[in-house]
């Protein structure tokens, strides 16, 4: 479904990413592994268009859509959920949900969209009303998740969608992932910095160390190869 | 290592000065061994006042070109060397100095606005290069020394006339002043004026203030109203008096407004229209006057610029007239006898009226009140100095 | 013993909303103590409550026998407490090298005029000031990095040059916010060994708000847990793990 | 006493043209977080556009009109649009990363090709504003003078601000401009173009401007290149006291300005008048450091 | 460059100043003046830059400092009539000071809101206060109000203009670049880390705010005894933005920058002057080819500055380094 060719991104002189190569299968969930500025949110704003690639091709269905802005990436079905939530804390909950469906045109299927986000995270439709700003971590965090679902994506990615919750939260969002993963046939590219429980939901990972991919594979291989449990899930 | 900079710009600059002061010392004689007589005139072609600078400018041109066409001064041509000033502070020091020590200009003509000549004239006078201002009527300015003159009137004279129309005339007893008080003419003549009128019996009822470029002036008038007056003299300039003459019946006052020469501009009837009727003001010359001086000037004003001219214009286009007269009389281009000639003029026919230069270097010359009668200027008498 | 920190039914409100709730804390001389609890539980205003940041509405704050309460954060910093941050605040455009030197201003001996003098005591002073950055940063091995901006420097070398600048204060007590926060499993060992070797080499009391519980409970000798506002358990890591409203409030099953 | 409601309605009508200009500074400071001190100049060409306009439209609808001036006000209003537009793509867009002081400077190099551009094409002399309006007779109400130019802009003015509060509040573009305001980054990722919501800011801000400019030639018929300066800095005044941002905040801190400084010029010194919004502006910041409706940014520790 | 030899480049600055003085009458007086506009420029935009640049505080009101130190400082010298040449520098030495002392008071007043206030608000603050002052020397009788006020000597040259430019560079670089120093620089970079690193922000934001006020005072005594004529318009906020514009031209916190950026923006202005006087160019025999540029002169410097901005945002002197120097 997604298919990145050596991709190379950099800030300035600073180079990010030199050249990666991944490729997401439909209907599964990747995880992106990695220490902090390894480019593992990099990849994703990439991807998003959020940030423009220096060199490389991203395949998204067949087509290349390096370089597009990201209200065209948008429209095609990509959606992000970016690190730190970014919620729009001065809008309401339904605004914020409103939002994620900008580009949705026909009112019926915004309303669909919002019934199915509502039953997925009912905590929302408790706060409908509710200035987005006062929500706690973990309700912002499915905000967040919700928001992106109202654009129909037939593609998610999520950034770190654990930061700052504490373990019980965690739980519970990681549950949600999958839920939506399976019910919604979404296929889902994750970054998290919690390693174990990424790749014990995930089907693929990937290894990311500074702007490179050094390993990847299957997640139940991944989580036995001896290089990822030291480094990474702190066996 | 920023300390040292400085150390080497000095260096560096200083080096460059040298050798600016050695080109520059060959033009230093003024206008000797040309084909022209440089003469510089400053103004502010831009900026907030930009609008007189441009007319004084506009009428300086016109004289220059006139004289040239006529075969110019001592069988040369008249070259202007125009600067701006851009309206701000401390810019004309700078131009006036360039146009003595870099363009060697035998004269200096300028500026409208007082503080600005009063900026150049101190320059002037050490370089001992004539300066002549147009239309600055603050009294200190030729007060900087003997080669400063001017040829319009001063304040205490305008201001002394207006009160005098107004108790006498216009038999007016209590007069609220309106001033703009960020404009040194206004201010000034605010305050020869409210002299004037309190020594002959007057009382001033009420005094506002608002400043230059202002647009609504409802808060001062409406509290004008409440002092109930019989008349308000608004020294200001055209480009707010016909806002404040429209404001001002719009509030439902009817009483005369009047003012001095920073009025007469075609524009302020344009503006203020109809509710300008019955109002006066001072000024030099009045269109109607028949002398040929007078006729001449506004034909060829309004055929060059396609628009009538204003007092700027005809101040500015005299003070280059009688520049030029001066150096035909004294048949030298050298700062000390052109000074001579310019103290010695009397009489001269200018656009703005017959130009006496007194012993202060001042202008002496009549006052001519209009009034506003049908959107046109109406003679209304003479007064003497 | 008296505590190097004593909180005492410390209490603060924003409008309608009680961030901490009568919160009753001691820290002694050269103790780790551990902090947690959910998010919005109150973690980070205790620590701007004893850092000054925010002034309690009633309750009491005793540092080194001393109220702080009614001090500003810097005067509290020259007590002797100092600080990181959850998100680090590091100064961006200052060299690793200067970002230290900048706290080192709390030991000079000479003020303004002494900079604009520029005299030979001047001189002396600042070359002493540059020689003990200079072994801070060697200690925890940012010496090679001391001309480069604080911006530049990866993740990992930032959260450790903030603790190095913390320690430039020369605190009692130093403050831990998150330091964890997005380290992997290799960075958290790493970091485990830094507060153990701080705690040692230094001999100051830690007071250290983290996620990670396994960090918490390997390196704490003992941890507090609050939940909005409250604080519901207190002990040892064996003890608070076992707490059942712990679980319940916190970590989960 | 009937003076003092005399200088309330002379304070409500010049507060509420520097509202109008006030709300362009704060949207265009809401989404950019930075001051366009350009805009004072758009308000400016707004009021040379009718100038230039008016003979052209009279071939269509007589003037004075009510339609007419209507069609003055819509035609400026669109071009002044185009021109902030235009503005924002050509000197701010290309800064549009950089610090904000950057984009600042800029914009004072904008406002200064404005003034200067104005002066060398339209001339520094004031113009005469033509009458786009029908004068009414002046009516007295128990000796207050009311003028049928002041009636209208406050009712232009209510009108305007009703029309922008629906626009932003409930219209699609108008929470994309709120959620780009907050956080353009997220607000791309749902799709929004911000470029586009940007450029439609500026349009809304600047149309705003030249409706003040129609207003206040209207009101005052003399106009000039230079007439944007004073203007514009009263209503930034005005737009700071209300909390920069606040979008009702400007408006109230437009007529803040506009009564406070009629007042005070009425009743306690014209003298001082220039320097009465400052210290207005000043002593309520003292107390409200983020304006009078403007949020405190509780900065996150 | 090793910092330790700072005191001997500013004697040396000093000195230079003072030989360049002697040979002044040498000079064009056009360009002379023009020097002096520079170091005053040079003196305002460095003390600006303390504020803006080094202690990221937003002023706008900066002019209005040098407004009253030109006041101050013109009325203590105007007491005095003709002085010998010893005397006179004496007296003016001392005005210089007085100025720079009435204007650093005025920053102490301004100084205390920048302790409530911060970016944009606290910018149209010090906007106000500039405004303020102009208004009430306005309306001062005693200094002439609108109408102005003359000084009557001309006792600025090229020493005092260049040796306080000297002390104003040194002052403001040996402030920054200490131990002290580096606590303006950090209140810049993070006002809440800096206070929990126990830098008083508070005292670091008002010695900020009355060293820069202290030298845009003494640049005012030097621009009244320079001008000799001075009014309250010439200090309006315009003037204020025209320094902003060089601190941000020449990257905020770069003293070397500043300076550059002070001497550029000062003399493009006259460079376009001499270029529209230009009356013959090879080939040409139109007597001013380049009159145009009389006219579109101002149009052409706002397009030259919006140009510069866009293509050197970062300023124009910037250095890849750090902007702030060792």
């Amino acid at each position: 479904m997604l298919e990145i060719k050596n991709l190379a991104v950099s800030y300035g002189a600073i180079s990010a990413l030199h050249g990666i190569s991944l490729s997401v299968q439909a209907g599964n969930i990747v995880t992106l592994i990695g220490s902090n500025g390894a480019g593992k949110t990099t990849t994703l704003k990439t991807i998003s268009g959020l940030l423009k690639p220096k060199s490389g091709e991203i395949f998204y269905d067949g087509k290349n859509i390096a370089g597009l802005p990201p209200h065209e990436i948008v429209a095609r079905g990509l959606s992000h959920v970016p690190e730190g939530r970014m919620i729009f804390s001065n809008l309401t909950v339904l605004e914020n949900l409103h939002m994620g469906a900008y580009l949705v045109r026909d009112k019926k299927i915004v309303r669909r969209e919002l019934e199915f986000v509502f039953a997925t995270f009912p905590r929302l439709k408790e706060r409908e009303q509710q200035i987005a700003g006062t929500l706690s971590g973990g309700e912002q965090q499915m905000l967040a998740i919700g928001r992106a679902l109202m654009s129909q994506p037939k593609f998610l990615m999520l950034d770190e969608p654990s930061l700052g919750l504490a373990p019980l939260l965690v739980k519970t969002i990681f549950e949600k992932i999958v839920e939506i993963n399976r019910e919604r046939s979404l296929t889902i590219l994750l970054v998290e910095q919690n390693a174990n429980r990424a790749l014990e939901i995930s089907h693929f990972g990937y290894v990311l160390e500074t702007g490179k991919i050094t390993l990847s594979g299957d997640s139940a291989s991944l989580r036995q190869n001896p290089q990822v449990k030291s480094a990474y899930l702190g066996g | 290592m920023n300390i040292l900079r400085p150390s080497i710009i000095c260096t560096v600059a200083f080096t460059i000065a040298g050798l600016l002061t050695g080109c520059n010392k060959p033009s230093s004689v003024p206008g000797a061994g040309d084909d022209t007589i440089k003469v510089g005139e400053f103004a502010s072609l831009t900026g907030s006042e930009a609008t007189f600078g441009q007319s004084s400018h506009n009428g300086t041109q016109l004289a220059v070109d006139e004289i040239n066409a006529a075969g110019g001064v001592l069988g040369k041509k008249i070259q202007l060397l125009t600067e701006d000033d851009q309206s701000q502070a401390g810019q004309s020091a700078t131009v006036v100095r360039k146009l003595i020590s870099s363009d060697g200009v035998v004269a200096i003509l300028g500026e409208v606005a007082s503080s600005r000549s009063l900026e150049a004239a101190p320059i002037c006078q050490q370089n001992k290069i004539p300066m002549i201002s147009p239309s600055s009527t603050n009294p200190r300015v030729t007060e900087v020394g003997d080669f400063i003159f001017r040829v319009c009137f001063i304040d205490p004279f305008q201001g002394t006339v207006m009160a005098n129309f107004a108790r006498k005339t216009l038999k007016l007893q209590n007069v609220a002043v309106l001033t703009d008080v960020k404009s040194d003419y206004s201010v000034g003549l605010a305050k020869f004026f409210k002299e004037g009128f309190t020594t002959t019996g007057g009382k001033i009822a009420a005094e506002q203030n608002y400043s230059g470029g202002d647009k609504d002036f409802n808060a001062q008038l409406t509290s004008i109203k409440a002092a109930n007056p019989d008349g308000i003299f608004v020294p200001g300039y055209y480009t707010e008096v016909g806002l404040i003459a429209l404001q001002a019946k719009q509030l439902g006052l009817t009483i005369p407004i009047f003012g001095g020469d920073g009025w007469e501009s075609p524009s302020l009837v344009q503006i203020g229209g109809a509710a300008l009727e019955g109002d006066y003001f001072s000024t030099h010359f009045s269109p109607q006057a028949s002398t040929p001086a007078v006729q001449n000037f506004v034909k060829k004003y309004e055929a060059k610029f396609k628009d009538a001219p204003d007092a700027m214009a005809a101040l500015g286009y005299d003070s280059a007239l009688i520049l030029a007269d001066a150096i035909k009389k004294t048949g030298s281009t050298d700062g000390t006898k052109i000074r001579d000639a310019l103290a010695a003029e009397k009489d001269f026919p200018g656009a703005s009226g017959n130009i006496t230069i007194d012993a202060n270097r001042n202008a002496s010359k009549p006052a001519v009140i209009l009034e506003i009668k049908n959107g046109a200027f109406q003679y209304v008498q003479t007064v003497a100095p | 013993m008296s505590a190097l920190l004593q909180l005492e039914k410390t209490t603060i409100r924003f409008g309608g909303l009680t961030a901490v709730s009568e919160l009753d804390l001691q820290i002694g001389k050269s103790e780790l103590v551990g902090l947690i609890g959910p998010n919005g539980a109150g973690k980070t205003t205790a620590f701007n409550l004893i850092t000054g940041v925010y002034q309690p509405t009633s309750g009491e704050i005793n540092f080194d026998g001393q109220s702080t309460v009614g001090c500003k954060p810097y005067q509290i910093t020259k007590r002797g407490i100092a600080r990181t941050f959850q998100n680090i605040r590091l100064f961006p455009s200052l060299t690793v090298f200067d970002n230290v030197r900048a706290v080192f201003h709390l030991h000079l001996r000479g003020d303004v005029r002494h900079a604009l003098w520029r005299g030979k005591g001047y001189h002396a002073e600042e070359k002493s000031v540059a020689d003990r950055v200079l072994e801070l940063l060697e200690i925890f091995q940012l010496g090679r990095f001391r001309d480069e901006p604080a911006k530049s420097l990866s993740y990992g070398d930032q959260r450790r040059l903030e603790i190095v600048r913390a320690l430039a204060a020369q605190p009692k007590l130093l403050l831990l916010d998150e330091p964890a926060a997005g380290m992997n499993a290799t960075e958290k060992v790493e970091l485990t060994r830094l507060i153990r070797f701080i705690k040692d080499k230094f001999q100051i009391s830690i007071l250290l708000v983290e996620h990670d519980m396994k960090l918490v409970m390997e390196i704490c000798e003992r941890i507090a847990v609050l939940d909005y506002g409250v604080k519901i358990a207190e002990g040892k890591p064996d003890e608070v793990r076992a707490n059942p409203k712990v679980i319940a409030a916190y970590l989960g099953d | 006493m009937t003076e003092f409601f005399q200088q309330l309605i002379n304070g409500l009508a010049f507060g509420s043209i520097l509202a109008l200009i006030a709300i362009g500074y704060t949207m265009v400071y809401g989404i950019l977080r930075f001051i366009n001190f350009a805009h004072g100049d758009v308000f400016m060409l707004g009021a040379f556009a009718g100038f230039y306009l008016a003979p052209k439209i009279a071939t269509v609808f007589p003037l004075p009109s009510i339609a007419g001036a209507i069609a003055v006000l819509i035609v400026s209003m669109l071009i002044c649009a185009a021109l902030g537009v235009a503005i924002e793509r050509l000197a701010y867009r290309p800064l549009r990363k950089r610090p904000k002081l950057t984009v600042l400077i800029t914009a004072i190099g904008v406002s200064l090709f404005i003034e200067y551009a104005g002066q060398f094409f339209f001339g520094a002399a004031p113009k005469k504003f033509p009458d786009i309006l029908p004068v009414l007779p002046i009516t007295k109400i128990g000796g207050l003078s009311l003028n049928s130019n002041q009636l209208i802009v406050l009712a232009v003015t209510l009108i305007l601000l009703v029309a922008l509060r629906f626009i932003v509040m409930k219209t699609k573009i108008g929470t994309a401009m709120r959620a780009v305001s907050f956080n353009p980054e997220a607000a791309a990722l749902m799709g929004v173009n911000t470029d586009v919501v940007i450029s439609f800011t500026f349009a809304l801000g600047s149309a705003l401007a030249a409706a003040a400019g129609i207003l206040w030639a209207v009101n005052y018929p003399s106009i000039d290149p230079l007439m944007g300066i004073l203007p514009g800095l009263k209503a930034f005044v005005a737009a700071v006291l209300g909390g920069i941002g606040n979008l009702p905040g400007a408006a109230l801190g437009g007529l803040i300005i506009g009564v406070t400084e009629t007042l005070v010029s009425g009743y306690i010194s014209s003298t001082y008048r220039d320097a009465i919004a400052f210290a207005v502006l000043i002593l309520i910041l003292l107390v409200r450091p983020s304006g009078l409706l403007g949020k405190k940014e509780i900065e996150k520790v | 460059m090793n910092f330790r030899h700072a005191k001997t480049f500013l004697l040396g600055a000093i000195a230079l100043g003072f030989l360049a003085s002697l040979f002044a009458d040498r000079i064009n007086p056009y360009w002379l003046f023009i020097f002096y506009d520079i170091g005053i420029s040079i003196v305002m935009a460095v003390s600006l830059n303390l504020i803006n640049g080094y202690t990221g505080q937003f002023s706008l009101g900066h002019a209005g400092f040098m407004a009253v130190g030109a006041y101050s400082s013109a009325v203590i010298t105007n007491q005095f009539g003709d002085l010998s040449f010893l005397a006179a520098n004496g007296i003016f030495a001392v005005a210089l000071l007085a100025g720079g002392l009435a204007a650093a008071l005025a920053g102490l007043l301004v100084g205390i809101p920048s302790l409530r206030l911060r970016g944009d608000y606290l910018a149209i603050v010090t906007l106000g206060f500039g405004e303020i002052i102009r208004v009430i020397l306005q309306n001062m009788d005693k200094v002439g109000g609108a109408r102005g006020l003359s000084v009557m000597h001309g006792w600025t040259n090229l020493f005092w203009t260049f040796g306080l430019a000297a002390v104003t560079v040194y002052v403001v670089a040996s402030l920054v670049n200490s131990t002290y120093g580096r606590g303006f620089i950090a209140v810049r970079d993070d006002e809440v880390a800096a206070e929990a690193m126990g830098i008083n922000t508070t005292k670091y934001k008002v010695t900020a705010f009355v060293v820069g006020a202290f030298f845009a005072g003494i640049a005012g005594g030097l621009y009244a005894h320079s001008k000799q004529f001075i009014t309250p318009g010439g200090f309006g906020f315009m003037q204020s933005i025209a320094f902003v514009v060089m601190v941000i031209l020449g990257g905020m916190g770069n003293t070397i920058g500043v300076i550059l950026a002070a001497i550029l923006l000062t003399l493009l202005p006259e460079g376009l002057r001499m270029l529209s006087g230009i009356e013959h160019l090879p080939g040409l025999t139109a007597e001013r080819p380049l009159g145009w540029i009389g006219d579109t002169r101002m149009i052409i410097y706002s397009l030259l500055l919006i140009v510069l901005m866009l293509t050197r945002p970062q300023g124009l002197f910037s250095l890849k380094k750090s902007s702030v120097q060792k």
